[in-house]
This record gives structure tokens, C-alpha cells and sequence, in this order.
């Protein structure tokens, strides 16, 4: 073709066009690159990126896709990570997912992972999209999906914004998870007004599979064939590159018309959570039927990134032939395609004499499936589109060559007054207000029930789900003919990390930690989604290299690895970032989940209440000072890896030998808190007798970690004590279950109140549907 | 030989494994059948499980009607074989016409997942029998689509004529005022029907999702698939 | 145009619209919830809602009214709770 | 017609229809499945189908053609995937 300057304006940018064209001016800036990395890419090339090119390095190289701010701060997850905890690792940081093998032959890959800027424009759709981009993370890894879980954080649940943000978020994370048949077995709802503007949606997976089943996104062997199977590809998601069609095409021609009579479009994907129901299932019998090479998952920056992650980590040569691409728009200009965020599909490298088996499997699920291309030997990503070169570059150079940035990182100014400002000048409650404020704080947003959001959510399907909401870890069986379980538990609490980054990041650890061991299962494994403000901001990439080094510190301690984990940056509204929220997920293992242990009292009749772990007066950043005095300063309560430990052996051997009936592990909202959801959830009353020598107060509303409040059947008291005291584990009895009160159920805080459980579940159930309306209605009459 | 229990899966099918775990619960062959293919492999029973098929795009249960497998369902049924249609299972029966009526949007607009109590209003039909009249069993539900609507008529004749097999009351303990007892606005709090010959029988809640304490809230559900084994060996011997 | 294949030796184009509504005597929660909204959010005037389904549809000269009304009332409507009505737009 | 209360001291009442569909360039999964469930039960000849929402209103001479395109934008229809049309039908 003619690389005539007058006709290049429209027709296709070639690589042939781009090498004729040298000066053509091209918006790199617009697609996010910054003029080094341009520069970077002219000089990789030994010319001018095409139009395709451009986009594909100027979305792989973005903050999202390359890591390029937290690369160098995440290096240090591996140079902790020794190899006894590796010993049960087979896949970690890198892959898809980490995979760790949990005995029997099983194996389990899990992760977490954001979906807030799409989320935040259209709340339905971009919370919907997320739970189905990280279900095809675990897919894509050879498992079956098996639970979902999600993490929220809303601006104040009375703020305006809040009733568009949460209703549709919601209920975009229940409607794809339930159409899946995936049972949700937990997560996190946090409300703090420094999300208004920037809500967070973590969605996290669980997937199981066969130790021997595992697979990864590689394209080896060269003339194996590429094929693209799931949803046609559309103009989905493209927001970004359209400013390619418009600013390069001069208007006229084929391709340019079709671009440029486009609007311009948000970048919103919409979610169809059927046709990846059926991609599931389709992709799970190709895996079982030995198909597949390697596989890989489209997500964010749809083609670009499959393609050259594929080729990159294989034999690091392909061909793919864009009019093989099956489309859902006219028109698409190369970019366009490759940059399609279009959802439900899935790119698979199959040897030539599987294909047609492949394809058979897609036919029979009515799933699209194409032939786009194959593996080459020439170490080049060759892209052709009508026949010329589209795109043909190193693919390293695009999916694991970004550019890597030190970002300039330093301590906040105002961190030392931040500090300083402790809660101790705060007025305190007297003895008599005790007993409104339990109700108040069972009441507030961050405390109350969250049963409005979970009764959206299917924990049943699948018939796996041993413990769900509300529980401190949610636990499913790998399957319907084993004992053998998984727990997972996620958390974080913004409010210490930006007290601390470090020991908040490691409390955040230790919550989930403690979580998992409080339903009677042994941590295994750790996941992060590490949510933050601009790393272009010095005191933000502080409090991020910070947290890193507190998480990854911890999990030395607990001897427990990371394996794997997602970083979501410039979650701020204007100059101020969010909370610093790195979300921990602990996976856990439990032998036999028929002895798990669930939250609720009065399964065994007559149970004594006994607190383990010491508390001490910490409530700098607590729940208290945020309700009552809108008050966050000071420094986080103390953390204790070892405490929390001891604690994990104590409660398994509490549950092996049956010592123990009910547990709950106790955070935000302290003793009193857990005290009345464990009554609540056992729907039956208990006698609360406030440990001597300690302000009551401090006892019920202290956020000390490393405790947990278990019941512990009156026959197994003394052995269970003895057990404790042998192994130095602190212990204190706090009161007895009181199932048969005369005068119905209480739970009798003594000395302070003696309040019916009616009373306390209005308060603690009513707050979410009075600020969101009724999640049911019952009569036909509204 | 043991009777056969097939069960029906469309694509975006859910609850199918969990339909066939409680077959086998009740000491049964279940039989997977697949919606392409209109041949019931002769099995003496079916259950239609839950799920979203097709999405449950357009209507609940209105694309995965007009399935082949559909068509050998509706008349096998119509010859007498016992069929259960369970949460979007009911919603496909009424949509085949199979059962009378439709299952439209929860009032509260939104998916519910709860367990819920259950009034046993039927005891006589194929797959209620193991039921004490009465009874009050708590069972997992969990739909957007499950307030069940019908002409005036048509309530009045399925009262009259006894085929309402379970409604919905409330729980001791819930707060009724956050937990109404109708979760969905269901005309006279009806959760299941059945056929005039108490064959053909539909309900939103899922049995088949409490048949073991470890993995339900209870095993309340276990007596729809030991009725429909008695009925089947009962029919056989005569 | 989505999904846009011209069946064989066929030319026309004709766009068709679907309306499904609920039957008047069935509660519609959606309409009445929007109605609601309205009144909150200051529009008295707006005396009801019923909210149901638009079809648009793109059938070549094969397919007769016959077809349409079969399509809209077996498929596209439940008639045990809905209404419909089929309009054939100008073609292309 | 159900839930009609006339608002004070206006007479006519006139009927809108509001037609909501999702943007051309935006998957409509509804009209995916529907399309090919047409397919399967042998109708080739439609070519596309898109899914929205209908809406009927009954409004008062007091409320504006501004006021229903307010409605429509901001409440009816969710303007970042759906675009809409209002039509006023004739009085009764
Ligand atoms: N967004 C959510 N999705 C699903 N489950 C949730 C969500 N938020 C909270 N939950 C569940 O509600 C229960 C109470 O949550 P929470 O009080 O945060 O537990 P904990 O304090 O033990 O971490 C838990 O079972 C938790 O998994
Ligand atoms: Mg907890």
C-alpha cells in the first residue's frame, strides 16, 4: 500500500505507514503515557507505535496493568517469603492466581481483587463486571470457581450519594454472583466519609481443583493455535482509545467514518453473568477433556494484554488475525478491538490437533469460539488486520517490560500530630450511660447487621457452604464427598492504617488471621488488595510501602505466604486519597468441617462465657471515638502476631477435642459487640459479668486484638481453663449463657443493664433497612 | 430396581447438582438429562431444578419453556409422571403451562435469600406425602422472581381443590417488622402448588438445599423426595 | 448494527417494536416505587406508572404479522399477566 | 386503570410513553438470548433484538414536556448505557 502522507490520514496505520510517517503527531498523552514513555516505545521499535500499538503499550503500561508504582515495594513479599512457607505453594505472585496445595489431592486458588472507578460511574454494572473479572482470574488457573466474597467501602451510609452507590453496587454483586450459582460467603461493608467520592468494591473468588490440574497463561509450542472463545467483542470499555479514531482519522474513509460517527462512549462494561455461567462451565470441561495448553483470562485491556501475556511467558512468538476477532459492532478499528474490555471471554492456546475437540465443547454450550491466530517461533506479537501489519512488536516489551518507577516516598508531615492526638482527652460514658451506648454502637453503620446486604446474596448454592453470615470466616467443603473444608476471611480497618500504615496493615493481617482460626481452621495462605490514593503523591507511596513491609513482616512471623494480591492506585477525590485500605484475605484449612465452630451460643445448654486475650485500655482509632466524637487520632492498638498464634492452637484443640461450642473473635465494637452478636446469632440470652479491676468501659468497648470470646460447654470448663493456663494463654470467665430466663431472652450486662434481645435486634438489624428501605416486602400492598 | 429420578439441566442451571444430591439423599438413581435433548432416558420422575437459565433474560423460566427437553417433560406429565419444579423449576413449569399462574418480581424488588418457614397445606400429592398436615418445616428460599400471581379464579379454584401444598408464615424469633413472613408478596402466601392430579408440583423455596444440617438450617427438605420414591414404588407394585 | 446478518435473498429491512405491559390488576412494585420517587422528588402532576418491556426488533420480509403477533404473545409476553403490542416501523 | 388518582383541580389527563433501550454500542445480553432462543425455535428471519424498558404515565396538564424529558433522563432511564424517548399519546 501507499505510505503516501495524504492518503495515510485514512486508511489503516500500519506498521509499514508508521515507518513512513515518522513525525505523525499521535495522543499518547490523552492514552496516559508520559513522554518518556513514548519515547521508551519509539525506541523499542526503532519507530513510531501504530495507532494499535499505541494502544496496547499505553494500556498494558498503565498503572493498572504494570505495576510500574508498587512493582519495586511488592518485590519485597518475595524476599520474605522463605522457602518452608513455600512449601505448599504452586503458583504464586505472577500467575493469575496463587495456588496452595491443601492435601488429599486438592489444591485451592483464591483472590481478591477491585473494581472502584467503574463502580463508582455506574454502580450496578461496575460492581457486576468485577465479581465476574476475578471469577475468570480463578477459571483461568484450571479451577472451579467455588465461593465469592466482597469487600465495600461507602461514603456515610446517610450521605445522598450513598443511595444510588450502595442499592446498585449491591445488587450488582448478587445479581453475577447469584446467576453463577457461586455461594457468597462473606466480606466487608465499611462506611467513612473518605470513600464518598471513591467507593472501594473488592470482589474475591475461590477455586478448587485437583494439586496436578493446575494451569497457566502460556502460549508454548510454536504453530499451536490461539483461540478466542466467549462474548463477541465490542466497543466495551474502549473510552480511552476512541480519542485515537477521532484525533488520527481525518473523517472520511472507511474506518474513520465508522470511528468517528461514534460517541464517545464511558468506559463501562456491561456484565452477562449467563454467558459466563456458561463460559465456566465450557472451560471446566475442555480442562477435563486435556484440551488446553494455557489459557488466559480477558479483563481489563481485553486482547492487548492476552495476547502478549500469552506470548511473552511462552515461546514468546504470535500471530493473531484481527478479522478473525467475532464482533458485535461494524467498524471496529484495530485498536478498538485490541483494546476491547468487552466481558465474558476467555483466549486459549490448543494444539492443532485439539481443535476441533475444543471447538466441539464450545458448540455444545452455544459458546462463540474462533480460531485468531497461532504461536510462532519468530519472538514477535505479529498482528495483521485486512491483510497488513497491524501491530509487530517484542511482546515482553509490552506485558512484562513496563517502565518501573521509584516513586519519591515520604512520611506525611502531619503524621507525628496525627499521632499525637490521642483519644484520652475525649469525655468517656459514665457507668449509667453504659447501657444506651451498647445500643448505639450495635446500631451504627460500621457495626450494625449487615444481613440487608447478605440476604441478596445465594450462600446456598452448590450445597457446599458449611458457615456463612454472619460468621468470622466463611467456610465451603472442597467437595460433596469430603470433609475437608476452606475458610476465608478478609479485612481491614483504614481507620488504624492511616494511624499506623504498618501495624494497621499487620493488624488488618492479624483480624483475618484471628477470623479463620476462630471457626476452628488453620491459616494457610495470604491474599491483598492493596487500595490507595495517588502514588504521584509522596505521603501515599509511604503509607503503601509501609503497609507492604507490615504484611509482609507479618506473614513472616505466622509463617504463612503471600501468593498473590492486587494493588488499585489514585483512589482519592481531588488531592485527598482514601483511607490507606490494604484488604488481607487469610485462607484457611480445616480438616473436617464438622467441627467447625460456628458464633452463635446456646447450642450446648449450659455454657460458660470466657474471654481469651488480655485488654488493655485502646481505643485510639476505635469505633467509639468514630461514633461519638467523630474523633480519629492517636496510634492503633498494639499488634501481637505471637498472641494471635496461641490463640489459633488453643482454638483448634478446642475444637478437635470438642472443648469448645461457639467463638467469636472480637474487633471493631469490642467485647460488647461480639457479646451480643454471638446472642443474637444464637438467638439466646447470656449473663455478662465484666472482668474485676478493669474499667467497664475500657472492657466493653477497648478494640484490643489477639482476643476472642468463646463458649465452652460447663462440662469442658475446667479441662478447657486447665489447657489454657498450661499453654499461658490469658483467659478470664465472663459470664454464663442464660438460655431460659423466665422472662424470655436478655443479655444482662451486670451492674450496667439487663437488655431484652428484641431490643437489641431492632437496633442492631434496623439501621441499614431505615437508611436503604426494606429488602422485603411481604404484602402485595407496598 | 430403584426408581429413576431425572434431573433437568439448561444452560445457567444452578441448583442441579444440589437437586440430584437430594435424590441420591432419598436412596435413588438421579439421572442428569440435558435441555437439548427431548428423550427422558426413561426415568419415572423429574425434577426441573433452580437457577438462572438463559439468564432468566426476558422472564424467569420463559426461554428454557421452549427447550426439546421441555416438550418430552410436558408430556410425560401429561401422562402422569411426577414432576417437580423447584425455585426457577416452577417458574419454567408455569411457563410450559404445565402450572397454573406466573412468578413475577419480589415486591421488595430485590433477591432474597433467607431461610424461610413453611406451612404444609397438602399433604396428599406425589411429592408431599411424607408431610404431616400442618407441618412447619424452614427451608432455604433464595429468588428475585418469586411472588406467585394468578387470577382471582384461579386461587379460589387451587384452594377449593386443595392444591396449595405449602404457604409462607412467619418465624418465632424475627422481627416482623424487618422480616415479614411473606417474603415476596406471593398472593395468599403461596410457595407451592400442584397439578389437580398432585403430580405436577412447583414451590420457589429449595428443599433440595435442606437435606443435611452440615450444609442447610435443617433437613426439613428430605420428605419431597421420599414422597415422590413412595409414590413411584407404590405405583409400581399396583 | 448488532448482529446484523441479511438473511439469503432477502432485502427489506423492517424495524419492528414490541411493548409488553403488566395487566393492569397485577401489582407492578417498580411503577409504584418510581411513582413514589416522583412525588418525593417534586412531581405532583404524574398520577401513575406502569413500568414493562420494549422490544426492538429487526426481521427481514419473511416474517409476517402472523409471525410477529405469534412471537410477541408465545415468547416476548406472558399472556397470564401481560398485555402487548406489536407496530411495524417505516423501513429502512 | 389502577393506582389513577386525578391531581387536584386539573382535568385532562394525558398518557406518555416512555421507551427506554440500552445504547447501540452496549451489550444488551437479553436481547442476545432472546435472539438466539428465536433462532432455535425457528424464526431466521428477525436479525436483532434489543431489550428496554416501556413505561406508561398518566400526567397532568401541569407537568411540562421539559419536565417529562427530566424524568426520562434522570430517573426512567440511566443515562450512562440507556438512551429514551418520551411520546405523548393522545388525551382520553
Ligand atoms: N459485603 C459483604 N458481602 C458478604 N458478606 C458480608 C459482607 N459484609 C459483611 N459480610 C458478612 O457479615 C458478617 C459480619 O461481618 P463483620 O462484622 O465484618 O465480620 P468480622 O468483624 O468478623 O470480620 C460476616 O459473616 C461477613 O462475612
Ligand atoms: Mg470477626
Amino acid at each position: 500500500m501507499s505510505a503516501d502522507l495524504s492518503t495515510a490520514a485514512i486508511v489503516l496505520d500500519t506498521v509499514e505507514n508508521a515507518a513512513a510517517t515518522p513525525d505523525q503527531q499521535q495522543p499518547y498523552r490523552e492514552l496516559g503515557l508520559k513522554d518518556d514513555e513514548y519515547l521508551r516505545i519509539k525506541e523499542i521499535l526503532g519507530r513510531r507505535p501504530t495507532e494499535a500499538e499505541l494502544a496496547m503499550y499505553s494500556v498494558m503500561w498503565s498503572e493498572h496493568c504494570s505495576y510500574k508504582s508498587s512493582k519495586v515495594h511488592l518485590a519485597y513479599f518475595g524476599e520474605t517469603t522463605t522457602d518452608e512457607m513455600r512449601s505448599r505453594m504452586l503458583a504464586g505472585i505472577g500467575e493469575n492466581a496463587g495456588v496452595v496445595d491443601i492435601g488429599d489431592g486438592w489444591a485451592v486458588t483464591f483472590k481478591v481483587e477491585s473494581h472502584n472507578h467503574p463502580s463508582y460511574v455506574e454502580p450496578y454494572q461496575g460492581a457486576a463486571t468485577g465479581v465476574g473479572g476475578i471469577v475468570r482470574d480463578i477459571l483461568a488457573m484450571g479451577a472451579r470457581p467455588v465461593a465469592v466474597m466482597d469487600q465495600l467501602r461507602f461514603g456515610p451510609a446517610d450521605a445522598p450519594d450513598s443511595q444510588r452507590v450502595v442499592p446498585g453496587i449491591v445488587s450488582g454483586v448478587g445479581g453475577y454472583g447469584n446467576s453463577l450459582g457461586l455461594p457468597n460467603i462473606g466480606g466487608e461493608v465499611v462506611f467513612d466519609s473518605s470513600y464518598a467520592g471513591n467507593p472501594l468494591v473488592n470482589a474475591g473468588c475461590i477455586g478448587v481443583l485437583r494439586a496436578d490440574d493446575m494451569y497457566t497463561a502460556h502460549a508454548s509450542g510454536t504453530g499451536n493455535k490461539v483461540i478466542l472463545y466467549g462474548s463477541r467483542t465490542g466497543l466495551d470499555g474502549i473510552g480511552g482509545v476512541s480519542v485515537l479514531a477521532s484525533d488520527t482519522f481525518s473523517g472520511d474513509g472507511s474506518a474513520g467514518a465508522g470511528s468517528n460517527a461514534r460517541r464517545k462512549l464511558p468506559s463501562v462494561q456491561v456484565g452477562d453473568p449467563f454467558a459466563e455461567k456458561v463460559l465456566i462451565e465450557c472451560t471446566l470441561e475442555v480442562f477435563a477433556k486435556d484440551l488446553v495448553v494455557g489459557i488466559q483470562d480477558l479483563g481489563g485491556a481485553g486482547l492487548s494484554c492476552a495476547t502478549s501475556e500469552l506470548a511473552s511467558a511462552g515461546d514468546g512468538g504470535m500471530h493473531i488475525v484481527l478479522d478473525a476477532v467475532p464482533l458485535r459492532a461494524e467498524h471496529m478499528s484495530p485498536a478498538e478491538i485490541l483494546s476491547s474490555e468487552s466481558q465474558e471471554r476467555m483466549c486459549a492456546v490448543v494444539t492443532p490437533d485439539k481443535v476441533e475437540g475444543f471447538l466441539e465443547v464450545c458448540a455444545k454450550w452455544e459458546v462463540q469460539a474462533d480460531v485468531i491466530g497461532e504461536v510462532t517461533d519468530t519472538g514477535r506479537l505479529i498482528i495483521t488486520h485486512h491483510g497488513e501489519v497491524v501491530v509487530d512488536v517484542p511482546p515482553r516489551t509490552v506485558a512484562h517490560e513496563g517502565p518501573v518507577y521509584r516513586r519519591p516516598i515520604e512520611r506525611p508531615a502531619g503524621q507525628d500530630a496525627l499521632q499525637a492526638n490521642t483519644s484520652a482527652s475525649l469525655p468517656r460514658p459514665s457507668q449509667d450511660e453504659l447501657g444506651d451506648l451498647v445500643l448505639r454502637m450495635v446500631a451504627s453503620p460500621n457495626l450494625c447487621s449487615r444481613a440487608w446486604i447478605t440476604d441478596q446474596y445465594d450462600r446456598y448454592v452448590r450445597g457446599n457452604t458449611v458457615l456463612s453470615q454472619p460468621a468470622d470466616a466463611g467456610i465451603v467443603r472442597v467437595s460433596e464427598d469430603s470433609f475437608l473444608g476452606l475458610a476465608m476471611s478478609t479485612d481491614c480497618n483504614g481507620r488504624y492504617t492511616m494511624l499506623d500504615p504498618y501495624t494497621g496493615a499487620q493488624l488488618a493481617l492479624a483480624e483475618a488471621y484471628r477470623n479463620v482460626i476462630t471457626t476452628g481452621a488453620t491459616p494457610t495462605a495470604v491474599t491483598d488488595c492493596l487500595n490507595f490514593g495517588s502514588p504521584e503523591d509522596p505521603a501515599v507511596m509511604w503509607q503503601l510501602s509501609q503497609a507492604i513491609h507490615g504484611i509482609a513482616d507479618g506473614c513472616a512471623i505466622l509463617g504463612i505466604p503471600v501468593t498473590g494480591g492486587n494493588v488499585s492506585l489514585y483512589n482519592q477525590t481531588g488531592a485527598t486519597a482514601i483511607l490507606p485500605t490494604p484488604v488481607i484475605g487469610v485462607l484457611g484449612v480445616i480438616d473436617d468441617v464438622r467441627r467447625r465452630i460456628i458464633p452463635g451460643i446456646g447450642h450446648d445448654d449450659g455454657e460458660t462465657l470466657i474471654l481469651l486475650g488480655e485488654t488493655y485500655d485502646e481505643l485510639d482509632g476505635s469505633e467509639w471515638a468514630n461514633l461519638v466524637h467523630g474523633h480519629l487520632g492517636g496510634l492503633p492498638p498494639r499488634v501481637d502476631l505471637e498472641a494471635e498464634r496461641l490463640l489459633g492452637e488453643i482454638l483448634l484443640a478446642g475444637s478437635r477435642d470438642g472443648m469448645v461450642s461457639a467463638a467469636h473473635d472480637l474487633s471493631e465494637g469490642g467485647l460488647a459487640q461480639a457479646a451480643v452478636e454471638m446472642c443474637l446469632t444464637g438467638e439466646t440470652g447470656a449473663r455478662l459479668v465484666l472482668p474485676p479491676g478493669i474499667d467497664p468501659f475500657v472492657a466493653l468497648f477497648s478494640e484490643t486484638s489477639a482476643r476472642v470470646l468463646v463458649a465452652v460447654p460447663r462440662t469442658e470448663e475446667l479441662r478447657f481453663t486447665e489447657m489454657c493456663t498450661m499453654r499461658r494463654q490469658p483467659w478470664v470467665k465472663v459470664g454464663v449463657v442464660d438460655a431460659d430466663d423466665p422472662e424470655g431472652q436478655f443479655l444482662d450486662v451486670q451492674g450496667i443493664r439487663r437488655i431484652p434481645l428484641a431490643e437489641l435486634r431492632k437496633a442492631w438489624q434496623g439501621t441499614l433497612p431505615a437508611i436503604f428501605g426494606p429488602s422485603v416486602v411481604g404484602s402485595s400492598e407496598l | 430396581m430403584t426408581a429413576r429420578v431425572g434431573v433437568i439441566t439448561f444452560p445457567g442451571t444452578l441448583d442441579d447438582v444440589d437437586a440430584a444430591r437430594a435424590v441420591r439423599y432419598s436412596g435413588v438413581e438421579a439421572v442428569p438429562l440435558w435441555h437439548a435433548d427431548a428423550d427422558l432416558h426413561g426415568v419415572d420422575a423429574v425434577v426441573v431444578p433452580g437457577g438462572f437459565s438463559y439468564g432468566d433474560y426476558l422472564r424467569a423460566g420463559a426461554i428454557a419453556a421452549q427447550a426439546p427437553v421441555m416438550r418430552a417433560v410436558i408430556d410425560a406429565a401429561k401422562s402422569g409422571m411426577p414432576v417437580l419444579g423447584i425455585c426457577n423449576g416452577f417458574q419454567v413449569l408455569c411457563e410450559a403451562g404445565l402450572l397454573p399462574g406466573a412468578l413475577v418480581r419480589n415486591a421488595g424488588l430485590k433477591f432474597v435469600c433467607r431461610d424461610q418457614w413453611l406451612r404444609a397445606e397438602n399433604t396428599t400429592s406425589a411429592w408431599t406425602s411424607r408431610y404431616e398436615s400442618g407441618a412447619e418445616i424452614l427451608i432455604p428460599l433464595k429468588n428475585a422472581e418469586g411472588r406467585y400471581v394468578a387470577p382471582e379464579a384461579v386461587l379460589d379454584e387451587l384452594e377449593g381443590e386443595g392444591r396449595v401444598l405449602f404457604r409462607y408464615i412467619g418465624s418465632a424469633t424475627a422481627d416482623t417488622t424487618l422480616a415479614p413472613a411473606n417474603p415476596n408478596g406471593a398472593q395468599r402466601d403461596i410457595a407451592g402448588i400442584c397439578s389437580a392430579d398432585g403430580r405436577i408440583a412447583g414451590l420457589m423455596p429449595h428443599p433440595e438445599h435442606a437435606i443435611d444440617p452440615l450444609t442447610g438450617p435443617t433437613d426439613d427438605g428430605l420428605g419431597f423426595f421420599f414422597s415422590v420414591v413412595d409414590f413411584l414404588e407404590g405405583v409400581k407394585v399396583s | 448494527m448488532l448482529f446484523f446478518k441479511p438473511a439469503e435473498g432477502t432485502t427489506a429491512v423492517a424495524r419492528v417494536a414490541v411493548d409488553v405491559v403488566i395487566k393492569s390488576e397485577i401489582l407492578d412494585p417498580q411503577g409504584k416505587a418510581i411513582l413514589a420517587a416522583l412525588s418525593r422528588t417534586g412531581h405532583p402532576g404524574i398520577s401513575s406508572v406502569r413500568q414493562g418491556k420494549h422490544f426492538d426488533l429487526e426481521v427481514d420480509d419473511t416474517v409476517t404479522d402472523e409471525d410477529l403477533e405469534e412471537i410477541a404473545g408465545h415468547l416476548l409476553a406472558n399472556s397470564v399477566i401481560e398485555d402487548w403490542t406489536v407496530t411495524r416501523l417505516d423501513t429502512r
